[in-house]
């Protein structure tokens, strides 16, 4: 079996040079690769494009890398609360491309899968088909939407093998599965690294062949945007 | 006129024995507290879990395990985890029965509008433009008026849209509305003590007014 | 949790009708529905049209229907031996619509998630290409290919829950998930059927909302086609 | 000439470190027998496999382990299991990096032909389709001339063609031939004891020779 293993997050994000193409999983501050970020920030790096479902909160997670102003350009279906992000897009330092969330995760799927265009009903009717392609299949309007693809994606899991096999934990799954293989190179960090062999094949969310170095991350936070609790 | 809490109480009277429901954030999550213990039905959460149970208890919250508005929730027995490509499958596929959500604006042609206001902050549509898109039932829970006391059920939206022709229902704090195919709201039931004068004055698009109109029951 | 159990295969597939749709999971005569073949068999119905990887064997899986003729076209990208099938394809008894594997499991898919059509590059320049879009994207040519569904997936899994929660075993799984998703009357079989609440949340192959009914079959074969061991 | 083994042995040699590659059924199948123990590779099976093991024995016969060609198989440590769409997700994508399948009839441009002779039983295509029109490096496996000793190697296809322009190496009974972009086999290798004059009047196709061709070593 291949063996991915690589030491640190240092040493994993060591090659992503200025003006990469990256995806990073997450939903809000869930699932995000925490040790990748944190490894970027010490990098001498700027006008990055980053495709995630969100950016952020100002102090932690993709939030980070905007406020050094390491990011060109976001490509999100959500952006939430974040004032630094605001400020920056307002003064035209940063370039954001919103797309419905559901194209987002297809058309991630679809580099991942060698898709390069796929229709789907999302955004009929709206400013996100301008310039579209619009076709009418059995009745009903489709957008065609092409594939994204990665430079770089960094993803988070729960568990991982050395031949870089996946398992991630509740909803902090969510876009990691699809960005990991749509990723030229995909980093994954995970919580617990294991020999290969120790998972079990038939519970493993993404195959090591998505996978091109992995690591077992530390001092994770997992921060928490909305504690809420039973009254 | 109704409170929030009985919007989403009358909402919960929609909801049918055996459907998959996604709940929008806002007064469509207090839908959840109304729906009667009797009818099996399950909550879908767009970030990738079918199954909302309620929130947990201090010692039950997981960082790993929060809803599509980030809040910490629980799981019930039979949930299941997925990713998000799947997620938007089941809602793009029609799996998914009935979404209720929130909104700015809707149209009498079922437009609606409900994540951009051109020249302020523009946080992004998140999943709604797949749902209005998808699901074969979207009910629309929200004030009649704005703040400043303008309709927002209109003859065409004014704010960027969010889908075509989707919405079916709307449940107010003044009405019940369907929207007719052909284009209009056709009033099914009023709010207590509300008059079907005073909605006619507050509904800015072609309103359908056929036979008696009864107050909504709870 | 909506229970979606019924008693056995005989009334999960009482009201298939002649000329319905159906999809059948299975590659070759592995993770084949067995329980719901035999019960069709006690139908009389015909006309069926059939999407399945393969068509089975002369005395087992779909070839059992052939026999009994049943079937009017099948959909397959691989149809290997079998006597049977043979003879009513040569004498126009039956229609058969030969897919590229990865072209028809992407078509499947595609009909679970609502994507009307998507482009591939399997097939570009043969016979299956005639009479679709040919189009290109950065540099390549692709060919434009509409999703399936059908009226009943009949779907075999090794553990399910009441809920319609399925898990699959070894290469068992094949197309079975995928059609799940894209049957409008889903029929999953299963080896052991667990009330739910007892199959762990984070390793669920098909969620139960692709399942409209559930049981527990008996009896299984399992077939082997090729018994291959070690020298 | 070379026998099966011998084809399949020199094939071995193209396998680099790091490779995921997905065997054909005949010839292809016999590659992995001959790969060296010291190179990390792992090989595909696209009914949903990564990481296929050596056969069973006859206590691990399980029937819901097969491969592609239907055989009871084991698997390996790291192995990992999955769906169709999955499988083909990956060959389409250019995640497997090496095809080694047989052919029918290969074309000086690269086409294949590999799936159906007209006339005799039709049984599909199966994966292959998928798998020439995806991976970024396509060896072939075959014998230089069919059993009535006509050329296999043409200038184009007379069967109907799997797919275009994806042939990168061939490896016969007599040579090894990559096919050169702009049309044509460039004869890299003879096989022990066969001779230029006869590849070339056994290749029906442009054969492109270029200095001196050594003999393949094992």
């Amino acid at each position: 079996m291949i063996n991915k293993t690589v030491k640190d997050a240092n040493e994993a994000v060591q090659d992503i040079p200025s003006g990469a193409f990256l995806m990073m999983g997450g939903f809000g501050l869930s699932g995000i690769p925490e040790n990748c970020i944190s490894a970027l920030l010490q990098r001498d790096i700027k006008d990055l494009t980053i495709v995630s479902n969100n950016a952020g909160v100002d102090d932690f997670g993709i939030g980070l890398l905007l406020q050094k102003r390491m990011v060109k350009k976001m490509i999100s279906s959500y952006v939430g609360e974040n004032a630094e992000f605001e400020r920056q897009l307002l003064s035209g330092e940063l370039e954001v491309d919103l797309i419905p969330q559901g194209t987002l995760a297809e058309r991630v799927r679809a580099g991942g899968a060698g898709i390069p265009a796929f229709f789907t009903p999302a955004g009929v009717g709206t400013e996100v088909a301008e310039g579209k392609e619009i076709r009418e299949f059995d009745g009903k309007l489709y957008l065609m939407e092409r594939w994204l693809r990665s430079d770089f994606s960094l993803v988070k899991a729960w568990k991982g093998d050395t031949a870089g096999n996946l398992i991630f934990k509740g909803t902090a799954r969510n876009f990691n599965p699809m960005m990991a293989a749509a990723g030229k190179i995909t980093i994954a960090e995970v919580e617990e690294l294991v020999p290969a062999g120790e998972l079990d094949p038939n519970q493993i969310h993404t195959p090591g062949i998505y996978v091109q170095r992995i690591f077992e991350g530390k001092n994770y936070e997992k921060r928490i945007e909305q504690r809420t609790v039973r009254s | 006129m109704l409170k929030k809490q009985q919007i989403a109480q009358r909402i919960a009277k929609e909801v049918k024995n055996g459907q998959y429901i996604n709940l929008g954030i806002g007064i469509p999550t207090l839908v959840a507290n109304y729906i009667p213990e009797d009818l099996e039905i399950v909550l879908q959460s767009e970030n990738g879990l079918l199954g909302i149970g309620p929130f947990p208890t201090e010692e039950q919250i997981d960082p790993d395990l929060i809803n599509a508005g980030k809040q910490t929730i629980t799981m019930v027995k039979g949930s299941v985890l997925f990713n998000s490509a799947e997620s938007f499958a089941m809602i793009r596929g029609g799996h998914v029965h009935l979404t209720i959500l929130g909104a700015m604006e809707v149209s009498e042609n079922g437009d609606i509008a409900n994540w951009k206001i051109p020249g302020k902050m523009v946080k992004g549509m998140g999943g709604a433009m797949d749902l209005v898109a998808s699901a074969e039932n979207i009910i629309v829970a929200m004030q009649h008026c704005s703040k400043s006391g303008e309709s927002k059920l209109l003859k065409s939206c004014s704010l960027p849209i969010t889908g075509i022709r989707c919405v079916k229902k709307i449940v107010t704090d003044l009405a019940v509305l369907e929207v007719d195919p052909e284009g209009g709201f056709i009033l099914k039931e009023r709010a207590p003590g509300v008059s079907v004068e005073e909605i006619k004055s507050k509904t800015e698009g072609k309103l359908i007014v056929k036979g008696e109109i009864p107050e909504m029951e709870f």
